[in-house]
């Protein structure tokens, strides 16, 4: 091919930044004959890089506060993939796209080259390291304790090292995060007198209520609770736990709700003190419940219908229900129902829980997972910085100017700090408003450990040299302390890593570990030291833990939309918004991608006479933003919300500038914490249009069978998809003759044995997959995983409007129900990839033989023999074809970016062909390495990137031929199904039929 | 037998050029087998690299005195390439390895070995210049060749290295026909996906 | 001596006023030097092709982006229009070479026109699969040539039968052109002088019209007739393979072949309508193209329209019948959906203007048969962009479904297109004969003198 | 197109014989047969367009044309199938379970060689038998290729007289000597 993929890097850089190199390293595969000029040796040959073959680091997350496990790919001294840690207790091998996103990070366009001062014409320049630091202490010493540090750094040795650091100097620190769960945390203080955050065991549950919390996505330790969910909802003990939602909007997690009720905005408390008004009184209350019985009385479900807009009797249902299973589970919390009176849920949902016996059970205390302490914290560290007492602020791993409303007036009083220091990896709202930049290193740069909930310490190692003159900020303060003295004089360890090893010392021994070295290599090897949580602690109400208040719910303006914000699935509090993997993938719920819109339901936009795309000015007391609508009817009518996360006004070129924020809408916080549910807006067309940036085709399957569903009785009774159709008394759909039949039959079996002529005989294995739609909670890591694994572009906004998106996996999201009013409306999602047909229509119709079938059943696609003529894209039913339309290859991967890019893949030149490929890279790899150790292959050598991202481990992909492997019994299971079977594509996909609860069960 | 062949398909493809054929065969260079036993190593020094075939290297590396002369295995440097696809650059370590205490037994050998170490002290890696080279679409695992081949089958593509004073192309190993021909007469797979993915 | 003589099988109202010196005179005249319109035409077609060449190279440049292409719509305006030109072709083969089979004497006067339109039509139409692929640099991929990667087209891919159908087209066609010609330029030879003389008398190839030459003349060219027929009715049944292999509801039709074939015919004789009206008169040869050979070509494009009604009314009875919810939707939307405008313009074009023809008044009426030419060719445009864009945007995944809008780059393909056929016709038409000579005079007894007939 | 320039030029050597303009039909016919009667067979008869009455004086045999088309068109046939069948072997590759040569398909590209190469022979044909063997220096009129029959009765210069005599008789607008 001709086009050189983005350019092999200036070679000198490369070897600088990744201090080694090999001729294929540096050649990042692309479909290019270009010659590389140069073979550059490694100056010394490092141990454990073997040019060509791919040495694996663990390390730890830290896009959010959950600490997942990591373990990092790198090929020839650079990362280029990120996944989940197996030993991992958090996340068990999988990872969130967030968190695959974090790559993005480590090589992301916008990174800061260095440190860097504030001229005096205002501008940045670039200094050195010693200069930085000798300013940061010149500062710090006259400033004696007026010292101020806002930190998003997690629970760690870097922590306490940071807090140590600060009471040494007298000064302040606030632990400040976005979403920081400030509500739970109270409320258990409040109910429980606990201070700390429980973790939910979603896998036990056998019942879920939620009350607006979007636990599988955006809340916390999502990985871990979509596990647990996919046990107990996926149908894996042949059951499947009711969920239901309760919540003006139907985030990801409603969207996998079992139902969904649209309750009127902030009366989530008064439902959940009527049910477990409910459950005393008609279950008889015990012990501590008679306490309660007095606080509750008052909660009768009537005056919860008149709050939430319920009828009484599905309050009452959801009572009965909720006590009858053992254990239920209910859940709140989360920043999309974060009201004024969120506390006040989690208060209520906590005595909930407490009534129906789910404490300990479901409940688990004692994890105390990590959180920050959030805006609560905050307050007095900016009222002193309004107040001017403060010369040197110093702001790490947060940035409290975008994600705090401007009504907060966080930039002003930030401002008046005399010295205003940044330790962020981007020029981000807040380090523009600094004036020293000490950029740090990437996660994956540096030495550090996390301690994200109990009995969990989860290390980092630098996995690469840095990539740009970055500096640990453990580091940076060892060496501050060293230049300062005095007060800090305590502060002597020789390096960060040197300290972080003596607290491992101290770790050490409390575990009896003699042999350190042996205890932190092998901690190092399994990413950290994972022990089981401390025994929950007995758990009993509070003194005043049952006074549970329900205050009605007011919203500041007089707008006649309550306005709702939430956390971006995939942009989180804005942080994402930088990664273009991030900003390509779809919201998995409105499947819109690179720009902010308008959730406005049906019949409102009936009212309002708009249509998907025109423009709207949401205007509130304390300001307006503009963003096109997204009629959805998974929203309450008097609510519009918008996400959280664009509207970035520094933060790289791919942030800046892209959407709106939504914060701009909300008034300055009062309480602990930032309620994003707070204001009424008043709506009006712009009469601008704006077709969007969305993946959605048309979202209704028209009764085609893409993504089937059974009821649970059916696939209890182990019923096929056909029969489970026929029992439900739907007409036997077939409109052959039994002479057709026999026809179509032997035509296919003729074909059949044509494919064996062409050598497919079973001694070759024929890849294939199986995908449970009981499972698959449409999260989308398996889409951010393909991209990362297989070098795919990200082509941008205009083009995705084009519909050129090129995601080689797409999760389909189609409504059912709710054509009618009054009917629910669910999604079904189903993963739509590459079916790698034995019979595929794409291939027979190449003109070159680009696509065709490979001996082990692999629908194979060769790049470099693709003259572009389209007709296979055309000739696929499955439309998972996707085309280069421009030179994406030099466009998409922007230095350094392009560091990402997996050598083993070759990178696609305009005018090709490409789609999935089973992750063919994989399986050449795996037989490789079988060859060299002279054995067959076995079941689990190969694993897709897909399949092993996927956090409730829906997609199992193996060897069909060999009857032992999971997939082949997949395949024999009596959901399976193959979309659009009647082509007889003989696809080597199988999926297994959604199972749904009756309606009314 | 493939010669007829192809004239039958030139002619029944239109005759579209059946001289064409003949760039259909690809130069195929026999595997040696026998190790070099007594190779002496000719004389030269880096001045004379211009009238030797193949680039020439910012060091006058001689592959026949070290391959040749010595006898030193492709693999003590080309470490690796038995369990690898990529073949592996010598480290500027493992030169210094041997070079430390080796100066070169006359002149034109002591300036290249200079060269050298002044590489190693001053920290800068000896850029190579390539001699062969694989399209980035193409993959090609040495380990795998490795294993069926032989330690020794480096020359069925990468020629007779062990009498080169300076390392030259001598197949086309960057044409498909090359590998082809190959596959053919040693009937192993001919599927696409095997190098291109 | 001016002999007023009846072809031997002429119908009435077909007459020949004229000797065979005056043929000669009347056809060596049209190649005269070219008046002022002519010229601007010719500018006006150079300069469209010229706007055809500027978007190809920035096609080249950036990649095929620009064109208005939206998944699944992966083939739109470039398709469209080369299978507009593959139809536009077939005209001509069937007047000079079928008509010719069937001895159908109004042909005559048209067919070399229509002969020529053929050539440059596929031509035009040879190009776009060149234009339309990713990689338009290694198009020659898809010809069977030896190379030393051991590598063959797939020859059950229906492109490749396209490259050997067209390819096959394009050779026989220009072969029953030129061979045609030879008698006609020898008489053209003998009429003019100087450097012209000796080009035609070069491209002559030393004829001289003997009775052995002729001999072998007219039997090779009773073959070529032969040969060229089934041609006319595989070629564009193999361009609808393309479609008809597909498995694209809305492609995959059995009667797509037969159906492709007569709207292929139907839109090259709206073409030929629209060529020649003009250029009769600005050629001066009203006298031998006239009333009675429209009223034919008339009468052929109704018969062939009528077909189209009959193939469009039996494709949404079959989509309806066959009771496949794909088929039904596809057909649904191709009326009621988003390009229901598309759908309907080239129904009421094709099958409907065509109906109008059963009136002589407008069929013998030239502005009328000018107009409904002109719908014609724009109904068939649009026959072909339904049948492609259409079906492609609403397939079987209906999270896949998407509209195109085409762009400029899609437009200024089109017109180069016109302009590159348009070029080579007028100079075509001023280089060599319009009209056949010999054939005409073939039809004008030579005068006797015992006068009558022998 | 090489050798029809030489039959063009070839014109220079020349054949001595009687030249003969007819511009009526009839005459021109009685003039052949005529001649035919007295044994002269190998006449070269020119006409701006074929023309039946002619040839039947001549009493020509069917044109060997069709043998080469024919051949051509077999030729073409098997090329056809030979070529795409061949390739489908030469290297096998599956494409949507499909047999390596399946035959139907394949019918396409023979049926078009078929007509391909059978029209280039006939063409080939038509070069080979009226302009290689074609009477090469026969004598020529402009107006042979306007309105005007020509009749050249190649002969021996004893026997100019009679033969002209007889043409002029058939009614001969104009005849002409040719000297070799």
């Amino acid at each position: 091919m001709t086009e050189e993929s983005k350019p092999t890097i200036d070679r000198r850089r490369f070897l600088t930044v990744l201090g080694a190199s090999s001729g294929g390293a540096i050649a990042l595969s692309g479909c290019s004959t270009g010659q590389v000029e140069k073979l550059i040796p490694y100056l010394v040959q490092s141990e454990d890089q073997v040019p060509g073959v791919a040495t694996w680091y663990s390390s730890t997350c830290t896009e959010c506060s959950t600490g997942c496990g990591l373990h990092v790919r790198t090929r020839e001294g650079r990362a280029v993939k990120l996944e989940g840690n197996p030993e991992h207790p958090v996340n068990q091998g999988k990872l969130c796209s967030r968190g695959q996103a974090g790559l993005q990070g480590l090589y992301n366009p916008g990174r800061l080259k260095g440190p860097m001062a504030r001229a005096a014409n205002g501008q940045f320049q670039e200094i050195t390291w010693d200069d930085a630091i000798a300013r940061l202490a010149g500062k710090l010493g006259p400033a004696g304790n007026k010292v101020a540090v806002i930190s998003g750094a997690g629970r760690g040795t870097f922590s306490d090292l940071l807090s140590d650091w600060v009471r040494a100097l007298g000064g302040r620190l606030a632990r400040y995060e976005a979403f920081a769960s400030e509500p739970l945390r109270a409320a258990n203080r409040q109910v429980f007198g606990l201070d700390q955050i429980a973790a939910h065991d979603f896998g036990r549950a056998k019942y879920i209520v939620s009350f607006g919390t979007d636990f599988l996505d955006t809340g916390l330790a999502s990985i871990e609770h979509a596990r647990g969910f996919a046990r107990s909802h996926g149908f894996s003990e042949r059951d499947v736990a009711k969920m239901v939602y309760l919540a003006p909007r139907m985030d990801l997690t409603g969207l996998n709700a079992d139902q969904w009720h649209p309750i009127k905005p902030g009366s989530e408390a008064a439902l959940a003190l009527a049910m477990a008004n409910l459950l005393l009184t008609e279950r008889g209350a015990r012990g501590e419940g008679a306490a309660l019985r007095g606080a509750l009385s008052a909660f009768t479900p009537e005056a919860a219908a008149q709050e939430t807009g319920l009828p009484v009797a599905t309050i009452q249902q959801l009572a009965r229900e909720f006590g009858a299973a053992r254990p239920s589970l209910a859940v709140a919390g989360g920043a999309g129902s974060q009201h004024a009176g969120a506390t006040e849920v989690c208060a209520a949902v906590n005595i909930l829980n407490y009534v129906a016996g789910n404490i300990g059970e479901t409940v688990r205390f004692g994890a105390d997972l990590d959180t920050s302490d959030g805006y609560g914290a905050l307050q007095p560290l900016l009222a002193a910085l309004d107040a001017g007492q403060v010369d040197v602020a110093l702001v790490h791993e947060a940035n409290p100017a975008y994600t705090l409303p401007r009504t907060s007036g966080f930039a002003a009083k930030f401002q008046k700090a005399g010295f205003k220091v940044s330790t962020s990896m981007y020029l981000d709202e807040t380090s523009a408003l600094c004036d020293l930049l000490l950029p740090q290193h990437h996660a994956l740069e540096r030495w550090d450990d996390l301690r994200p909930r109990a009995g969990v310490h989860s290390l980092m190692q630098p996995v690469m040299e840095p990539v740009f003159n970055t500096m640990a900020t453990g580091d940076l303060l060892l060496r501050t302390a060293k230049a300062m003295g005095g007060t800090l004089a305590g502060f002597n360890a020789s390096s960060y890593k040197d300290h972080l090893q003596a607290r491992w010392q101290g770790l050490a021994a409390t575990r009896k570990e003699t042999d350190f070295a042996a205890f932190w290599h092998g901690a190092l090897q399994r990413g950290g030291v994972f022990t089981d949580p401390p025994a929950a602690p007995r758990v009993s109400l509070a003194p005043r833990g049952g006074q549970v208040r329900y205050t009605k719910p007011v919203f500041e303006g007089d707008g006649p939309f309550v306005f709702a914000t939430y956390a971006h699935s995939l942009l989180h509090d804005g942080r994402g918004a930088n990664k273009p993997w991030l900003l390509e993938n779809a919201d998995p719920v409105t499947k819109i991608t690179w720009h902010s819109w308008v959730e406005v339901h049906p019949d409102t936009a009936r009212k309002l006479d708009v249509r998907d795309g025109e423009i709207l000015r949401l205007t509130s007391p304390h300001g307006s933003i503009e963003a096109p609508v997204f009629v959805y009817q998974g929203i309450h009518p008097d609510v519009v919300a918008v996400p959280l996360g664009l509207g970035h006004t520094e933060y790289g070129s791919y942030a800046r500038g892209r959407g709106v924020n939504a914060l701009d809408l909300l008034g300055a916080p009062a309480g602990d914490f930032l309620p994003y549910i707070s204001t009424r807006v008043s709506v009006e067309k712009t009469g601008d249009y704006k077709s969007l940036a969305s993946i959605a085709g048309n979202s209704r399957q028209l009764g085609r069978g893409i993504a089937e569903a059974m009821s649970l009785d059916a696939a209890k009774k182990g019923l096929t998809v056909e029969q489970a159709y026929l029992a439900e008394g739907h007409g036997k759909h077939e409109i052959n003759t039994e002479l057709e039949l026999e026809a179509i039959k032997g035509w296919s079996e003729r074909q059949i044995q044509d494919t064996k002529d062409g050598n497919y005989t079973g001694d070759h294995p024929r890849w294939g997959m199986a995908i449970d739609l009981a499972k698959c909670t449409g999260c989308q890591a398996c889409v951010t995983a393909c991209y990362a694994e297989n070098n795919i572009p990200t082509v941008g906004e205009t083009e995705i409007g084009k519909g050129r998106e090129m995601t080689w996996i797409r999760i389909e999201r189609y409504w059912e129900g709710g054509e009618e009013p009054g009917q629910p409306v669910t999604a079904h999602f189903v993963p739509m990839l590459c079916q790698h047909c034995s019979n595929a229509p794409c291939e027979p119709v190449c003109p070159v033989y680009a696509a065709y079938h490979t001996p082990d059943g692999l629908n194979g696609q060769v790049y470099n023999r693709c003259v572009g003529t389209r007709y296979c894209a055309n000739n696929c039913p499955y439309k998972v074809r996707y085309f280069n339309w421009y030179k994406y290859n030099q466009v998409a991967w922007p230095e350094p970016l392009h560091l990402q890019l997996n050598p083993d893949v070759t990178v696609r030149a305009r005018g090709v062909m490409e789609k999935c490929t089973f992750c063919i890279q994989r399986i050449r790899g795996a037989q490789n390495d079988a060859r060299l150790e002279n054995r067959v292959m076995r079941d689990g050598d190969v694993v897709t990137a897909c399949a092993q991202a996927c956090p409730s481990d829906a997609i199992v992909f193996g060897d069909v031929n060999d009857p032992a492997s999971r997939v082949a019994r997949l395949h024999q299971d009596h959901r399976g199904y193959r979309v659009l079977e009647d082509l007889n594509t003989r696809s080597a996909i199988t999926y297994l039929a959604k199972v749904l609860l009756p309606a009314e069960a | 037998m493939r010669k007829l062949a192809y004239v039958v398909g030139g002619v029944a493809a239109g005759g579209v050029a059946a001289l064409l054929t003949l760039g259909g065969h690809p130069p195929y260079a026999q595997q040696a087998n026998t190790v070099a036993d007594s190779i002496v190593a000719p004389v030269l020094s880096a001045s004379d690299t211009g009238s030797l075939k193949g680039p020439r290297q910012p060091i006058f590396f001689r592959h026949d005195i070290h391959a040749g002369q010595y006898k030193i295995q492709c693999q003590y440097c080309h470490y690796s390439v038995a369990v690898s696809s990529e073949p592996g650059i010598p480290s500027v370590q493992t030169c210094m390895g041997c070079h430390l205490v080796i100066g070169g037994s006359d002149s034109s050998h002591q300036t290249e070995i200079k060269k050298l170490r002044q590489a190693w002290n001053e920290k800068k890696p000896v850029e190579w210049v390539r001699v062969h080279y694989l399209a980035r679409h193409a993959h090609f695992p040495h380990q795998r060749h490795i294993k069926a081949l032989g330690p020794t089958a480096c020359a069925t593509c990468h020629g007779d290295v062990q009498r080169m004073p300076q390392v030259f192309k001598v197949n086309k190993v960057d044409n498909m026909g090359f590998c082809i021909t190959c596959h053919i007469e040693r009937k192993v797979s001919r599927d696409c996906s095997v190098c291109h993915y | 001596m001016a002999v007023v003589a009846q072809p031997h099988d002429a119908p009435e109202g077909h007459v020949i006023n004229q000797t065979h010196a005056e043929v000669t005179r009347d056809v060596v005249a049209t190649l005269g030097p070219p008046t002022r319109g002519y010229v601007l035409l010719l500018l006006g077609a150079v300069s469209l092709f010229l706007i055809g060449i500027a978007t190809f190279l920035v096609l080249i440049k950036d990649g095929l982006g620009h064109a208005g292409y939206n998944p699944p719509v992966f083939w739109s305006v470039y398709i469209t229009t080369f299978v507009f030109w593959v139809g536009i072709g077939h005209a001509g083969t069937l007047i000079s070479a079928i008509l010719f089979l069937f001895r159908s004497p109004w042909r005559t006067a048209v067919y070399r026109s229509t002969e020529a339109m053929t050539v440059f039509a596929v031509m035009t139409a040879g190009l776009f699969p060149i234009i339309h692929i990713g990689r338009q640099w290694i198009f020659y991929w898809l010809l069977p040539y030896p190379n030393e990667r051991y590598l063959w087209p797939n020859f059950k891919s229906p492109l490749i039968w396209d490259v050997f159908a067209i390819s096959t087209y394009l050779t026989v066609s220009t072969t029953f052109l030129v061979f045609g010609l030879i008698p006609d330029v020898a008489a053209v030879r003998d009429k003019v002088s100087g450097w012209r003389k000796s080009i035609y008398s070069w491209s002559s190839v030393g004829w001289k019209g003997t009775d052995n030459q002729w001999r072998h003349y007219s039997r090779a060219y009773l073959y070529l007739a032969a040969l060229a027929t089934p041609l006319v009715l595989s070629v564009h049944s193999v361009v609808s393979w393309d479609f008809a292999v597909g498995i694209v509801p809305g492609w995959h039709g059995t009667i797509f072949a037969p159906y492709f074939v007569a709207g292929a015919i139907y839109s090259g004789i709206g073409m030929v309508l629209t060529l020649i009206i003009p250029l009769r008169r600005a050629l001066k040869i009203e006298h031998m193209i006239h009333s009675y050979h429209f009223d034919n070509l008339a009468k052929l494009t109704l018969l062939t329209g009528s077909i189209l009604l009959y193939a469009y009314a039996m494709e949404y009875f079959v989509a309806w019948y066959s009771g496949n919810t794909f088929e039904q939707t596809t057909f649904y939307r191709r009326a009621f959906g988003p390009m229901w405008w598309a759908g309907w313009s080239m129904i009421i074009c094709n099958a409907f203007v065509s109906q109008l023809l059963w009136f002589r008044k407008i069929r013998t009426n030239l502005t009328s048969l000018f107009v409904i030419s002109i719908f014609i060719n724009i109904g068939m445009w649009f026959e072909r962009y339904v049948i492609i864009v259409s079906s492609l945007s609403n397939d079987y995944i209906p999270w896949a479904w998407d509209q195109m809008n085409p762009t400029w780059a899609d437009w200024g393909i089109l017109l180069g297109s016109f302009g590159w056929f348009g070029m080579w016709f007028l100079l075509f038409a001023k280089t060599f004969p319009i009209v056949a000579i010999q054939e005409i005079k073939e039809m004008i007894p030579m005068p006797r003198r015992r006068g009558g007939h022998g | 197109m090489a050798f029809l320039k030489r039959s063009s030029k070839a014109t220079a050597t020349r054949a001595a014989g009687v030249v003969a303009s007819f511009l009526h039909v009839d005459a021109a016919v009685d003039a052949i047969r005529a001649l035919r009667a007295k044994g002269y067979r190998n006449l070269v008869v020119y006409t701006p367009s074929p023309n039946h009455e002619i040839e039947e004086a001549l009493e020509h045999k069917v044109s060997p044309v069709r043998l080469l088309t024919l051949i051509g068109g077999l030729t073409g046939c098997t090329a056809g199938f030979a070529m795409t069948i061949w390739m489908s072997y030469d290297w096998p590759l599956v494409v949507g379970g499909k047999a390596i040569a399946s035959l139907p398909p394949y019918v396409v590209i023979g049926f078009e060689l078929t007509i391909l190469m059978g029209a280039l022979s006939t063409v080939a044909a038509v070069a080979l038998f009226s302009l290689l063997m074609g009477q090469r220096g026969t004598p020529f009129d402009p107006r042979f290729s306007d309105d005007t029959i020509g009749i050249f009765v190649p002969t021996t210069p004893d026997q100019l007289g009679p033969i002209e005599q007889l043409l002029r008789s058939a009614g001969a607008v104009e005849v002409r000597h040719e000297a070799a």
